[in-house]
């Protein structure tokens, strides 16, 4: 109604071109990784995956499949983006209704996706050595950092924790990202929190470690956010929350964050999923 | 080439379609031009600051979803040092949605949000009024027209009044608004709900219970959008479910004079730009020269006389 | 060995399914032996003969449906000549369900349908009552109180308020039917609701207006059956959209003692026994000796204090 | 409760084996027969379709493809039903979601079905000469009747009516029950009343008609019901109505008839579909 009056004053969002986008891509592939995972390949215009950041997520319109009737899209993390050969990845658990019907897509089948969303992992110029620890799903958001690391040239030490060794995903992936991996299992007792912390020392003391980074475990977040202030080292952490919208329109995901001595409500669609370490709280 | 321009109480809207109040943001701009809309719809604020519910603040049904956001507000400052300014980059007209719990709060906050880029309130009735036993302002028609009046004397601008479903007196609750100075019925916001997880026999929602929006609401929306339209003589904006062009003409029809669409845009975040044009289309296929033609078209003969009966008798 | 029966106001029943009034007849024993059910509910019964609505009568909505059936009935002679005998040859309880315009007309079938071989009187009392405005009995509590007393007076068997969920004060509705002397409360009735044909711009159902049943209804049916259960001492019997041993445990979590499956026949009609298979298998694997055990188990910790006050702000 | 003192003088429901089945069947094929025909052929097993009849009926459960997801089942009379060959039939007119669902269906599928429902057509002792009317989908409830008038040996004339030649349906089936086939179409001007009025008026006073039966036209319904009063030719039709349970229970499908001067509701799935001709009410 105003817009003649204010339109000089304020730069229109309708100007600038979507930075989000909501398409449909066909299946390259969705295979079994082990019993519990499923890795999904979509074929992607390079636009779209150009934009992609390593920690950052789409929205996914999982389809109706016999009895499961998703109905809200269901947030995956970008296990891997490949401008080249046009590829969007994904690593993900078969848990409900959602991953259960989409574990059912095949080759050709088409998914509506939309993405790329959130804030992704920050690799700050002078963080030479980064330190990634991840367990189970947590390695699905992981996963990509190794891909920036190596795109930028920087040092990555993956610390892989799993139930046991036949359930540890993504050492190829992360060897072939030249990464550095140090495997921690229950079943040889290695993954307990005393060992992990022992090892990180190890890396601090020796190469020394500029950032942590990690996901999907409430106690190694404990653990770094321990470590981080000990040796005021920075690091980030990847959060989940129930979604709706996944454009920061709802304000279903929020979770509680310490900001200057307060407790904030951010959006971890919008403001997150990838947060600061020591803001954010274990749950 | 059809005309879709309907008006609301004096304000002219390009097309019947605009977002429910919580479903939309600035943020949807980065998929589409905002512009295309009939009008833009602000998520409720309050006076003050308010954190809103705990998680999860959303839950999954059969079909539909429960949500218990429970307004969370930036506070009334931040919203006109922000929020409106966003809009005024656009020509659609803004329709700033406020709540308040007590009937001064809520009309001090009317008197607030009437500045230069807001072309209309929605007055978000279905809060609580904790003047009386906690219950929506518009569960019942008295607390409904109470508040009414002394919003009516906060501000010159059209008010939208946001009736609730969870009440048996739709169509009195309705003409109490009217009789209170609304100039429009929005029609309706969610039906109160909840959900239970078996496994851990939690409750499913962080707050226990919530709102059920999308499909499953559709029917019931599309009742009170009926009642509504017949009870009174102002425009009813229909809300409640829609997710296409038909469910669009489906509440014309019944009466509404234009229509929000909240949970679907969570599904496909593009849903309001089809809408518009599959309706559109369809227009100009089915040779209607105007939406307005369309608005309490239903052919409802001989039964309408009865409507009050029906209501208890299904 | 698990046990799966359950007390209802004295009245012992095997299991806790039965089927919801109106969705449910002789005929279903054709399919399977009905003597597996936990009791046996009759349609709705007035007192004279009715024919009930216009057609069509029923119509499909996203995932569930609408009916306007109407209540149409061979009245209390025909019930009492050949249902009541009908179901004599049945170990399983038999409910009868009546309803009535005026409270006396209520009252006068009550006392008709106290007869041997009927175990239990289900009121459905979401029946428009013309003596006020032809509002349903249970939309407010007064007129709730008024007619469950009167009905009280009329039987000395158990008594049964169904009530309805069009209504925004549902808590007190079940206060005022338990004061006014109901046993148990069936919680709910079908909710108000309505569908367009927009080709023919014709409602859907000849009556124009119609309830809701099936899955779209069940969260709304949980939360009232939750209220119920916290606002009243007297068994919840939940009804609205269960269709599996999951839903049933859901109600039953949120303070139901029984359940009663209506639409969800309709589209497998053998459901109630896969439904009581299932609830037997499910409470063997987790061990569970009892499903009275499950009841009213809802973690809903601090959240409960602040239930009315959610009510109104989801 | 009351059961040892009643279960003496009333013969119990439970003690029948049922007569009406719940089952999964599967699909042998499923192909268009015109453009807006399909036939639908499932395999069942003989005791099922031994308790088939002509004008009786199947509730289907009509499962969810792609945006259509039909939630009540969807009422379809028997089209043929061959114990030998152990297949049930159905000929169904794609119209809206459940029909559209159900055309997808693949060799192999499965379809959930529950019948036989409702009454069927009478064909009394002394029913020598019978003539059917069929128009549109009336033709799938009317067509098995040729296959009962076969087996038991009575004439039928099928005046078969259709908007032209190439959507008349069944005119092999009809033949091949060895039933005496007129065909009536728009196109040629045939099928208006007044004709096929002279054409059965020719067939009353050749062999001579001992029943009637229709299905489907609202026209043919009163020409047939004027017909038979004058002739004194008993008859039959088959009606429709909008269905929830089809078993009876829920009152959804009643249609108003005339019986003895006063206007009675029945139920088209238990008293029906098919009806005495002079009763059913034109609507
Ligand atoms: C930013 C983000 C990234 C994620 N990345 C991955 C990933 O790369 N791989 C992976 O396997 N999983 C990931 N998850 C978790 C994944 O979203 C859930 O496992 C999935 O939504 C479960 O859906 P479902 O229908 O199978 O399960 P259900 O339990 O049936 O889901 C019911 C509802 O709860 C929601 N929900 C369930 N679990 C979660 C969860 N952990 N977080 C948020 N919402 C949940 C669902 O979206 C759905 O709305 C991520 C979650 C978030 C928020
Ligand atoms: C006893 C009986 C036998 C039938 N036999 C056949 C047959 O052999 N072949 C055939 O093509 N059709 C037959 N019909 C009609 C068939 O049931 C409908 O065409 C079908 O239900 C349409 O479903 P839909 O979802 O495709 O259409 P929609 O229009 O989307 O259906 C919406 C709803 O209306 C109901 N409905 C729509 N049309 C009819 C109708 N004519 N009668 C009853 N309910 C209807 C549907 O069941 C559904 O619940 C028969 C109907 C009855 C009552
Ligand atoms: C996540 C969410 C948040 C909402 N927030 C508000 C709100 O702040 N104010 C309001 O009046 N309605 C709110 N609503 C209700 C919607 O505006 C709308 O009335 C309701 O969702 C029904 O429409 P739908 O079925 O199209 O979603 C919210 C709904 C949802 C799902
Ligand atoms: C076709 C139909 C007829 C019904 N008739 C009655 C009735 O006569 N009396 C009654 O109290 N409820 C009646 N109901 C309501 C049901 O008993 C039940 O309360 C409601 O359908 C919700 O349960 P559901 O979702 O499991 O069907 C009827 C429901 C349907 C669908
Ligand atoms: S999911 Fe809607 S704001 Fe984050
Ligand atoms: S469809 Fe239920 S009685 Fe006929």
């Amino acid at each position: 109604m105003m817009g003649t009056l204010t339109s000089l004053s304020t730069v229109r969002a309708k100007a600038r071109p979507p930075s989000v986008f909501e398409r449909d891509l066909s299946v390259v592939f969705n295979e079994p990784v082990n019993g519990e995972y499923v890795r999904l390949a979509l074929a992607a215009p390079s636009h779209l995956l150009e934009r992609c950041r390593a920690g950052q997520f789409f929205h996914l319109l999982c389809p109706a499949s016999g009895e499961d009737k998703p109905y809200l899209r269901r947030p995956m993390s970008i296990y891997g983006f490949f401008p080249k050969q046009g590829e969007l990845h994904f690593l993900y658990k078969v848990t409900g209704a959602g991953t259960r019907a989409l574990s059912k897509l095949c080759t050709g089948d088409s998914l509506n996706v939309l993405g790329p969303l959130g804030v992704g992992f920050r690799i700050e110029d002078d963080w030479r050595n980064l330190v990634l620890v991840a367990r189970g799903v947590g390695l699905a958001t992981l996963a990509p950092l190794a891909l920036e690391a190596r795109n930028r040239g920087r040092h990555l030490t993956a610390i892989c924790s799993a139930r046991s060794h036949d359930v540890l995903m993504s050492l190829d992936y992360f060897a072939e990202m030249g990464a550095e991996i140090i495997t921690v299992t229950d079943a040889d007792g290695t993954s307990e929190m005393g060992n992990v912390e022992k090892i990180i020392k190890r890396l601090v003391a020796g190469r020394g470690v500029d950032a942590f980074y990690t996901c999907g475990s409430n106690r190694m977040l404990t653990l770094l956010q321990a470590l981080g202030q000990r040796y005021h080292i920075p690091g980030e952490t990847a959060l989940e929350q129930q979604m709706a919208c996944g454009l920061g329109m709802c304000h279903c995901c929020v979770r509680p964050f310490r900001k200057a001595g307060a407790l904030v409500q951010l959006r971890v669609c919008r403001e997150g999923p990838v947060f600061d370490l020591q803001e954010a709280m274990p749950w | 080439m059809v005309d879709l321009s309907v008006d609301i109480a004096g304000m002219r809207l390009k097309n019947p379609v605009m977002p429910a109040s919580g479903t939309f943001s600035e943020d949807l701009a980065e998929l589409f031009d905002i512009e295309c809309l009939g009008a833009h719809v602000t998520k409720t604020i309050t006076r003050g600051r308010r954190d809103g519910n705990p998680t999860p603040r959303v839950c999954e049904v059969d079909g539909s979803m429960l949500n218990s956001i429970g307004i969370p507000s930036k506070g009334v400052a931040d919203f006109l040092k922000k929020t409106v300014p966003f809009y005024r980059a656009y020509d659609t007209p803004l329709v700033a949605s406020i709540s308040g719990n007590t009937t001064e709060e809520f009309a001090t906050l009317c008197r607030e949000v009437t500045v230069e880029g807001v072309d209309a309130i929605e007055v978000n009735v279905s809060c609580p009024n904790i003047e009386e036993d906690g219950k929506a302002f518009a569960i019942r028609p008295s607390s409904t027209y109470a508040v009414m009046r002394e919003l009516r004397k906060a501000t010159h601008l059209p008010l939208w009044a946001k009736l609730t479903p969870n009440t048996g007196e739709t169509s009195e609750v309705a003409r109490a608004a009217e009789e209170g100075g609304a100039d429009a019925l929005v029609v309706a916001n969610t039906l109160l709900a909840m959900a239970i997880d078996v496994r851990t026999r939690r409750p499913k929602l962080g707050n226990l219970m919530g709102g059920l929006s999308g499909p499953s609401l559709k029917p019931i929306a599309l009742r009170m959008a009926y009642q509504c339209a017949k009870a009174t003589r102002i425009p009813v904006i229909g809300c409640g479910g829609i997710a296409t062009s038909d469910d669009v003409l489906e509440f014309l029809i019944a009466g509404a004079t234009a229509v929000q669409v909240g949970t679907a845009t969570f599904i496909n975040p593009t849903a309001m730009v089809t809408i518009i044009a599959d309706l559109e289309r369809r227009l100009e296929v089915e040779r209607i020269a105007s939406v307005r033609d369309l608005i309490g078209t239903v052919a409802d003969g001989e039964q309408k006389a009865a409507v009050v009966f029906m209501e208890a008798a299904p």
